[in-house]
């Protein structure tokens, strides 16, 4: 299973790869959320892969407590990156947003404020 | 999106939502759940209330600017934390007491504490986020 | 709620049984500072007039912890507490040694600088949306990263001062904040990512996130574990971060965009983050694989360096140039990481104290240069030595010591560096910092031509821009007062660093702190 | 580190810092006066210095100091021998002559004080600079007196030349600096030793050693710069622009003779070899001819002076390198003379510029009885560089040339050089000290007057000691050059010669030097426009070479920066991901740390393969779509399959916070997305989408194998059996995850918090915070404005 | 009043929810229900019909039936391999005339298969209704009204 | 009693399950997004209560009961709102009935007018 | 006696491989558009799958606490129904032309 998730993990990587390679920030953006995905699908993995048992030691998983659960510390991991990530796309979403607003372009050829194409020499005299 | 179907269940939609925010927070430390969903079904819920019937009808119902929560949230979390110091061990010590309360006992612990933190900050965060983009370019 | 199972259960297997020192809590108590007042000065942002009132006050409070923690360190060694009293590697340690505290209190000193300043230069819109709380957390997120002995905790931190950084970076929403905010975001972030992203292999690898644990376990791991590549992603995510050639597009794309106090704080604070965690990494963590890795990590200081130096002279904006010299620091920075000598260490760790000091005070200077004549342009004339005798004074030293030039703080460690290079016989990096040296001064010479002494021709010369001396100069003369005073007595700090670079270098007293009964199962 | 009075010493040496930190404030209070004043603080330090002259001469040297940087094995000490003591005394003599000079010469200038301030840090330098025994000192001195030079250099900073004179001195001293640093410490890294003490006496085999002919280099690197060895000359003459108390001081007596003295310092080391030997008189003798070429094209008195000082320093460092006593004895002479000479000559430069107006040679003339005092001291002046009786260049000039005088080829070469250098000063110096105050006064000058006696103080006093240590050339010998010459030469040396000549070769050669002399100071004019002319046709110097170097090391920066920051996003993004998959893929075929292949899953056809194709469509989709927001809608297709993917593999609180995120993540983006006037998708060339097709595929593959061969190696679940084993009985939680997060690794949800916390007030800022009026604003939100 | 109703039953889903009917969790329903409709007091005006239990039942068993019947035939639609299709939007003229009632019947006839409201006109007098099969819209429109807006008039008038 | 719970979640699993295949199908087959409503929120909602309800059913104990229930309830409030939404910005935003359609009472908005079909 | 592990397993299957294909047929809806409403209300439908997907999952593993996901799941679709149709709202008036991707117009709308 875990080469299988592997290969999914490589064709979130490669999506989110090539969507931040684009020229528009809203591809970036939706790469940004892929790329998300692909790193907690890789810390998952990571941790190994062990179906359906829940790390949960009350009710009915109770019984099961006697067998191997998932691996909850990865899921822990995963948990505060996912927070943290949501945290950054709506944060890089709404600086999209601003950016379109005040620049008036969502493709970032166009964007050439802080660094501009045309730009000056320093002064060689003194 | 105010329609009139809309507006009207709203409300009741979000305190439903909220409520079970609260149930979702809760049961975190036993069942899945915890501060951070709780959160954001809460916030889900005040978007969903937002988007209804206004932005500033939530404003008014919250009160405090959700981002002042958020700060409580931290606030609350911190101190959760810190309250390990006077029983003289290390920061972020779970520490438990069993409360007496008509004949249950219920445990309180610095651990819901800082999950209940949590649940603030995710609100007035994800809240003030999505009110301020609902809301127009106003202020 | 709460289950009420609980049987009797033997502590000690699972936790620390007796009680830390009061002292210990130093080692948390630079971070639980700032999120407090940080989160405080969020609850009453709207009182901007009594945001300084709290924030300096605790930054203030800040520098004194953070003085009192190295002193700590210094007086005990490597000072470790494992939060919520789990065993480690269990539970997530905070492990200060001198390489952390110094540069934590280092940090203090020049966020408590930018206050400050920030009380001056940050207007009521800037209070309200969060300058101050921005700071603070971004302090978080700094002594968090700086202090703590996880590395997955180590990542949190770094998420927190990013993400506090972004905050300050578009505060003022101006085109070119968003522009440069939007190089700055994607890339850190692809940068942070690439972090976590080893963090993973590495958790997958060894099962510990623990930093003493993994550097007790790494000599012993088998060969099939593929450590080379995973300490290979961890030097690009954290040479990304700290802007190390080829990866540092995002900081001269966005350091000149914000505000000035911004700006300083940036220089001083987050690529130097960077410059820690790789050196925790590979230094301390990954010592064998360094090795390895040594000459590439020597040929990216080389390069940084002179392109950053080559950079700075490209320049015709006063506070791109100094995003430049950032970088060329960052590349002498990593000359000794790459030695990894004694020598190379400390000097490393003296040239970043250094760094942080002067980058943050360039940084404050120049906002202080563009207030009193109108602009950052080197191109246009603007007499500042005429007109601002001690602002140019002051501007003067801090080129004198971007430079590397004595009796300044930049001269030590980079003699101390030079000295390392030579030491090993690398002599074209040792070359390489002196060429950097030598650039720089040309770069800094010319911005004192063409900025200080180059009369205002102009026919309506610039009003003359009366600067407070409290909120203004202050900030600046303490920085400038301690680039003078570590040059001229910089015993104290080199015995510092040396023993920081001993305590990295030989990381058995690191591992002891955390670890005090040796193997733990 | 003992010493005889180290303290005073410690003192006398920051003296005149601290001295510089009060200039301003004196300068306030008494004007041009306040030299008096400052003045003391030199004629202190010469005082004590003299202390040690005794001593000194009895062949003993003075240390001292304190640990300064002990974990740096550097100390703040000084080493005061023959040679030292000779610098000291004349900085501080000279010094104190050009405090008083400067007063008068700055007269009424706005920034007097300041001026004060720079020349008195810059006499510390100096100073410091002289008496150094450590290594690290020594070389922190040296670049103080490139720094404060530049200040002083710059000073008049509102003229462009100066402000080019200074950062050109900066760059070559400064340059020079760092050649000399990596020397100092190649030497501390060979010999294990940084004091210049213990290097003397170590007789070490430092020209034995296979690292010496790159410290040889690195050595001459700072000396050749400082000391303005051609062609790194250029920059002397144009330090000119300072203020002439500057040029007598810095330029002539003391700054530019550092190399000198770090040649001289060094001998002992680094001497006696045949690189040295050859090299430094190579370059001194074209340094001496080439000076003095050039001094004679100028008409500007300053220029002239500047120039044949740059001769005067190539040959000094011609006869160190020629190495035998007495040629170091020469050196050590002339030395002596050149100070007190060419200080005198300039302060005659300025007290002519400041009485008649000008510098200009061509138009000066007749001003002797306008300015006895000055032409007294210029002609006497004069003389001594002349090399004639009664002053002490003379006994320079007969040393000079007693010394050169041996068989061979090469120091015949060298005499023949000496004789053309030294000729062509004779001429510089009378026409410096001639042509201003003889024949007709011209019209312009009628207003000409002696200058206040601030000014004509330090030529006379000058002067009159030129003349002095000549007549009691014995007392001179005795305290002063024997016991340099025997610290230059590293043996003890016996200086003899005096007023009184010996018929010999040296008097012959010092006969055919007067006449040559007198030859061309007739000449003189035809002379500066041939050499006028000759330059006009080279048409190239290292001077504009300055400037090309400049300009090309700006230009190049500049492209080369452009090419590296080009401020395309995209091509940053595309370098990042091409170094992330070098970075793993490299490390993995280098180190042999690919993963196995897998083997197949026995039975793969269940549901949860169903959802990852799922999920895999949705990626696709997103990719292709052919409008962003069908793009959108993707995106929430690949996320409820992540989600549904956690729950399959056990991590329901995974799946519940994936579904709620990936959902809030499609309705800010649809919030968003309201707010935004989108242009079509994706429109770039084919070649471009395959490039990025190639690298992200590539940094996949990367990322997988890595992952692969992580899963591969065998697993270590302590800590999760840990948290399984405690998570109930200790934590009181059953859901081992909630655990985790809110207890086991609290922390990490700590600064978790904070990150979303600061998310929410950073984007709330980005929504607020407007830097254009809100009409422009309103044009791109389509929706209402209520809220 | 109508609040304190509201609050009662938010108390007891929140047991329900919780599975827990002891007396303190449903005391601790009641205090977060305080919470969650304080957020919502002002639009809490006149909501409390409580007290018609019965009709309501048979409000919900009607909308129970129709909801299966036609879950059943719209099923039966998208099965047959022709579909014989007659969609169409038409108006519905309102006799209920309450924000509430208004919205309830709306959502009774969107969540019936078959129908489907899209909305109400501005000055509450039609809802305009999407039917699947508009062959005859006044029949639909008699069954609306004599099923579940009578039932809603006798429910809460 | 047990293989009566356990027979009946079976086919309540089943079932609901077909409910919302044959939901999916509507989605495919039905000519546009109006009628395309009908199945899917309906169908699709009613398949998944069905099946929530037989997950709380097996589950034996009130408490997930109750939850199920309320889940489904809470299904059921939301499901129109969300169809209504949907439809009314369709149609207002002038997204056509298809074709086949025999009647629109509905106002129009001016721009709506030209392209959406009698 | 009845294996009722037996029959849950079967009609786990059963249903899994019907909810399987669902999905298949929205995510085709969800690609196919052609309107966006078509494909907000696919994802709707999307969610309401995947909760059926959920409950049969926890009849299928015993674990019954994942009706609380499922609840929580079908919230959010709420909200991102609302959020779209809002979206749509908000775009604007639109053009449509069969088998193309959207045009939209210039004109802007306010939602009511
Ligand atoms: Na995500
Ligand atoms: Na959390």
């Amino acid at each position: 299973m875990e080469a299988l998730m592997t290969l999914l993990v490589g064709i979130f990587f490669a999506i989110a790869i090539y969507l931040f390679l684009s020229r528009h920030i809203i591809r970036i953006l939706l790469g940004v959320t892929i790329l998300g995905n692909a790193v907690n699908l890789l810390i998952f993995t990571s941790g190994r892969l062990t179906q359906e048992i829940p790390p949960i030691l009350s009710g009915n998983a109770a019984a099961a407590r006697q067998m191997v659960t998932a691996n909850p510390l990865p899921q822990a991991l995963i948990l505060t990156a996912i927070v943290i990530s949501f945290s950054f796309f709506a944060f890089l979403l709404v600086l999209a947003y601003r950016a379109y607003q005040e620049l008036e372009t969502d493709d970032i050829e166009e964007m050439r404020f802080a660094e501009p194409e045309n730009q000056q020499l320093p002064p060689l005299g003194y | 999106m105010r329609t009139l179907i809309f507006r009207t269940v709203a409300p009741f939609l979000s305190s439903l939502m909220i409520l079970f925010s609260v149930f979702v927070l809760l049961r975190g430390h036993n069942e899945p759940g915890g501060g951070f969903i709780g959160g954001l079904i809460a916030a889900s819920a005040f978007a969903i209330y937002g988007i209804a019937c206004g932005v500033s009808p939530v404003r008014r119902a919250l009160y405090f600017h959700p981002m002042t929560l958020a700060g409580l949230g931290l606030l609350m979390s911190s101190a959760a934390g810190l309250l390990s110091i006077f029983a003289g061990v290390p920061f972020m010590t779970g520490l438990w007491v069993d409360v007496p309360l008509f004949g249950d006992t219920v445990a309180l612990s610095t651990v819901l504490v800082f999950d209940i933190g949590v649940y603030f900050v995710v609100v007035g965060s994800i809240t003030s986020m999505l009110l301020a983009l609902e809301e127009r370019s106003s202020d | 709620m709460a289950s009420s199972d609980k049987t009797n259960i033997d502590l000690s297997v699972a936790m620390i049984t007796e009680a830390p020192p009061l002292a210990d809590w130093l080692v948390i108590a630079p971070l639980l500072l700032c999120m407090v007042v940080g989160a405080v000065l969020l609850m009453i942002r709207k009182e901007t007039r009594a945001q300084p009132i709290v924030a300096i006050p605790g930054l203030v409070a800040l520098v004194i912890v953070d003085a009192a923690l190295l002193l700590h360190v210094m007086a005990n060694g490597p000072v470790t507490m494992t939060m919520g009293r789990w065993l480690p590697p269990f539970g997530i340690s905070f492990t200060v040694d001198i390489l952390g505290a110094l540069l934590t209190l280092t940090a203090g000193i020049a966020a408590l600088a930018g206050g400050i300043y920030g009380a001056g230069d940050v207007n009521d819109t800037g209070r309200r949306y969060g300058f101050y709380p921005f700071l603070f957390l971004m302090m978080a997120g700094v002594s968090g990263a700086f202090l703590t002995g996880d590395i997955f905790n180590l990542y949190v931190w770094f998420e927190v001062l990013l993400i506090s950084s972004f905050g300050l970076l578009i505060l003022g929403s101006e085109r070119g904040q968003i522009d440069g905010a939007t190089k700055y975001a994607f890339l850190n972030l692809v940068a942070t990512t690439l972090f976590l992203i080893a963090t993973g292999y590495l958790y997958g690898i060894m099962g510990t996130l623990n930093m003493a644990d993994i550097a007790r376990k790494a000599p012993n791991l088998t060969d099939k574990a593929p450590m080379m590549t995973v300490v290979s992603l961890y030097v690009l995510a954290f040479g990304m971060k700290a802007a190390a050639f080829p990866a540092n597009f995002w900081l001269p794309a966005s350091y000149h965009t914000p505000r000035v106090v911004v700006s300083a704080l940036f220089a001083g604070l987050l690529t130097k983050v960077g410059v820690y965690a790789l050196m925790r990494i590979t230094l301390l963590l990954f010592p064998a694989e360094r090795d390895t890795l040594a000459i590439v990590i020597a040929v990216v200081a080389a390069a940084t360096m002179l392109l950053g130096a080559m950079g700075a002279l490209a320049q015709t904006d006063f506070r791109r140039l100094l995003g430049f010299l950032v970088i060329s620091g960052i590349g002498v920075m990593f000359a000794g990481i790459a030695l990894a000598s004694p020598g190379g260490v400390s000097g490393t760790m003296f040239y970043a104290v250094h760094s942080m000091i002067v980058m943050t005070a360039l940084y404050l200077a120049s906002g202080m240069a563009a207030r009193a004549s109108g602009g950052f342009s080197i191109a246009q004339p603007r007499g500042l030595y005429q007109s601002h005798l001690l602002l140019a004074a002051i501007s003067l030293i801090l080129f004198f010591a971007v430079s590397g030039l004595p009796p300044f703080s930049g001269f030590w460690p980079k003699v101390i560096l030079v000295k390392a290079s030579l030491d090993v016989g690398a002599w074209w990096l040792a070359g390489a910092i002196l060429l950097t040296g030598f650039l720089t001064t040309i770069a800094v010479g010319r911005v004192w031509l063409h900025a200080y002494w180059r009369p205002d021709a102009s026919d309506t010369p610039a009003e003359p821009v009366s600067l407070s001396p409290m909120r203004d100069y202050l900030p600046l003369i303490l920085l400038t007062g301690l680039v003078v005073l570590v040059g001229l007595f910089p015993q104290r700090i080199l015995e510092l660093t040396q023993t920081g670079s001993e305590q990295l270098l030989n990381p058995l007293d690191y591992i002891r702190s955390v670890f005090p009964q040796g193997e733990v199962k | 580190m003992q010493s005889t009075m180290p303290s005073t010493t410690f003192m006398v040496l920051l003296l005149p810092f601290f001295a510089a930190l009060f200039a301003p404030v004196l300068t306030r209070l008494f004007k041009h006066n306040a030299a008096w004043i400052l003045a003391l603080v030199p004629v202190l330090m010469f005082a004590h210095f003299c202390g040690f002259a005794t001593q000194i001469s009895e062949g003993e040297v003075v240390t001292g100091g304190y640990r300064w940087i002990p974990a740096f094995n550097v100390n703040f000490s000084w080493y005061i021998d023959g040679l030292s003591l000779t610098f000291a005394l004349l900085i501080t003599g000279i010094g104190a002559l050009i405090v008083l000079y400067s007063g008068g010469y700055l007269k009424g200038h706005a920034q007097l004080g300041r001026f004060f301030s720079f020349i008195l840090m810059f006499m510390g330098s100096m100073l410091g600079l002289v008496t150094s025994d450590s290594f690290l000192m020594f070389f922190v001195f040296w670049e103080l007196t490139s720094i404060t030079s530049f200040l002083l250099i710059g000073f008049d900073n509102k003229r462009e030349a100066s402000r080019r004179a200074a950062l050109q001195a900066l760059v070559v001293t400064g340059g020079g600096g760092l050649f000399l640093l990596a020397g100092l410490l190649l030497i501390w890294n060979v010999t294990g030793i940084s004091e210049m003490s213990l290097l003397l006496r170590s007789g070490s085999g430092l020209s034995d050693s296979p690292y010496y002919l790159a410290i040889f280099i690195l050595v001459l690197g700072g000396a050749f710069t400082k000391s303005a060895q051609f062609p790194l000359h250029f920059w002397l003459p144009n330090a000119m622009e300072a203020p002439t108390p500057v040029s007598a001081y810095l330029h002539s007596a003391t700054m530019v003779k550092a190399g000198v003295y770090l040649l001289m310092r060094l001998n002992p080391v680094l001497g006696d070899t045949v690189v040295w030997q050859t090299v430094l008189p190579l370059f001194g003798g074209t340094t001496l001819i080439v000076g003095t070429l050039l001094a004679i094209r100028q008409t500007d008195l300053k220029l002239m002076l500047a120039y044949t000082t740059v001769s005067s320093l190539g040959l000094l460092v011609m006869l160190t390198g020629f190495g035998s006593e007495k040629a170091i004895e020469a050196a050590v002479l002339y030395l002596v003379a050149h100070s007190m000479f060419k200080g005198a000559l300039f302060m005659v430069a300025g007290l002519v510029d400041h009485g008649a107006g000008t510098r200009d040679v061509r138009r000066l003339g007749g001003l002797m009885a306008a300015m006895p005092i000055t032409f007294a001291a210029a002609i006497a002046s004069a003389i001594s560089m002349a090399g004639l009786p009664p002053f002490f260049g003379f006994l320079a000039k007969e040393e000079i040339y007693a010394a050169l005088w041996e068989p061979g080829a090469w120091p015949l070469l060298l005499t023949l050089v000496a004789i053309v250098g030294n000729g062509l000063m004779f001429v510089i110096g009378f026409v410096v000290a001639l042509k201003p105050f003889l024949g007709p006064r011209k019209q312009a000058l009628s207003h000409a007057h002696e200058g206040p006696v601030l000014l004509w103080l330090g030529p006379v006093v000058l002067a009159l000691a030129s003349l002095g240590t000549a007549l009691f050339s014995s007392l001179t010998h005795h305290l002063i050059t024997s016991p340099m010459s025997s610290a230059v030469a590293g043996t003890p040396v016996e200086a003899h010669i005096s007023l009184i000549p010996h018929i010999g070769m040296p008097l012959l050669l010092s006969a055919i030097t007067v006449v040559f002399g007198i030859f061309a100071y007739r000449q003189v004019d035809r002379l500066r426009s041939t050499m006028f002319r000759l330059l006009e046709t080279i048409g190239w110097g290292p001077d504009q070479g300055f400037d090309q170097f400049i300009r090309g090391i700006v230009r190049l920066s500049f492209r080369v920066t452009r090419i590296i920051h080009s401020g395309s996003l995209e091509t940053y993004m595309k370098i990042i991901f091409i170094l992330v998959a070098l970075t793993i893929l490299v490390p993995m075929v280098m180190f042999d740390e690919l993963p196995n292949l897998p083997k197949m899953p026995e039975s793969i056809v269940r549901y949860d393969l169903a959802i990852m194709i799922i999920a895999a469509i949705g990626l696709f989709s997103v990719v292709l779509a052919k409008d962003r927001l069908t793009a959108i809608v993707s995106l929430g297709i690949q996320g409820f399959a992540v989600a549904l993917i956690f729950m399959l593999f056990g991590a329901p609180d995974l799946s519940f916070t994936q579904f709620m995120v990936e959902t809030l993540s499609v309705v800010i983006l649809a919030l968003v997305m309201t707010r935004l006037k989108l242009t079509p998708t994706d429109h770039r060339p084919l070649h471009e989408k395959i490039i990025d097709i190639f690298i992200s595929v590539a940094a996949a593959t990367a990322f997988m194998l890595l992952l692969l061969k992580t899963v591969q190696v065998p697993f270590d679940p302590t800590l999760s059996d840990f948290f399984t084993r405690f998570s109930l009985s200790i934590a009181h939680g059953a859901n081992i995850v909630n655990v985790i997060l809110v207890d086991f690794r609290g922390t990490d949800t700590w600064g978790e918090i904070a990150v979303v916390m600061v998310a929410g007030l950073a984007i709330l800022s980005l929504i607020r915070i407007r830097a254009r009026p809100a009409e422009k604003i309103a044009a791109n939100d389509p929706t209402d404005g209520e809220g | 009043m109508n609040l304190l109703l509201i609050n009662v039953l938010l108390a007891l889903i929140w047991a329900a929810v919780t599975g827990q009917f002891s007396f303190l969790n449903i005391a601790f329903g009641f205090v977060l229900g305080i919470f969650a409709l304080s957020v919502i007091r002002e639009q809490v005006g006149s909501v409390g019909y409580f007290s018609r239990a019965r009709r309501v039942a048979s409000l919900l068993l009607l909308f129970l039936y129709e909801l299966l019947m036609s879950a059943v035939r719209v099923a039966i639609t998208v099965l047959s391999p022709k579909m014989n299709l007659k969609p169409g939007i038409f108006a519905y003229r309102l006799k209920v005339d309450r924000d509430f009632e208004i919205t309830l019947l709306a959502n009774l006839i969107t969540l019936t298969p078959g129908t489907l409201s899209v909305d109400v006109s501005d000055d509450h007098q039609y809802l305009y209704i999407h039917a699947i099969d508009c062959s005859d819209p006044d029949a639909t429109r008699r069954d609306i009204a004599q099923g579940f807006e009578r039932k809603i008039l006798e429910a809460f008038r | 009693m047990d293989s009566f719970i356990t027979i009946l979640v079976a086919a309540m699993m089943v079932i609901g399950s077909a409910f919302t295949l044959v939901a999916a199908l509507g989605l495919i087959r039905l000519p546009d997004v109006y009628t395309r409503m009908h199945a899917a929120s309906k169908a699709g909602t009613l398949g998944s209560g069905v099946v929530l309800i037989a997950l709380g059913i097996e589950a034996g104990d009130t408490g997930t009961l109750t939850r199920a229930l309320a889940g489904v309830a809470f299904f059921l409030l939301t499901a129109p709102i969300s169809s209504h939404l949907l439809a009314k910005a369709s149609y207002a935003m002038g997204y056509r009935l298809s074709d086949i359609s025999v009647v629109d009472e509905m106002p129009k908005a001016p721009e709506a007018a030209n392209t959406a079909d009698q | 006696m009845i294996d009722s592990q037996n029959i849950l397993d079967t009609a786990a299957v059963i249903s899994l491989a019907l909810l399987c294909l669902s999905f298949a047929l929205t995510i085709f809806r969800v690609i196919r558009g052609p309107t966006l409403p078509d494909r907000i209300l696919a994802l709707d439908m999307l969610v309401a799958t995947a909760i059926g997907f959920i409950a049969i999952i926890g009849i299928k593993t015993g674990f019954t606490l994942y009706v609380d996901i499922a609840i929580a799941l079908g919230l959010v679709g709420f909200l991102a129904t609302v959020a779209f149709a809002r979206f749509i709202m908000a775009r604007g008036h639109v053009r449509e032309r069969e088998g193309h991707p959207e045009e939209y117009t210039l004109q802007e709308n306010s939602d009511g």
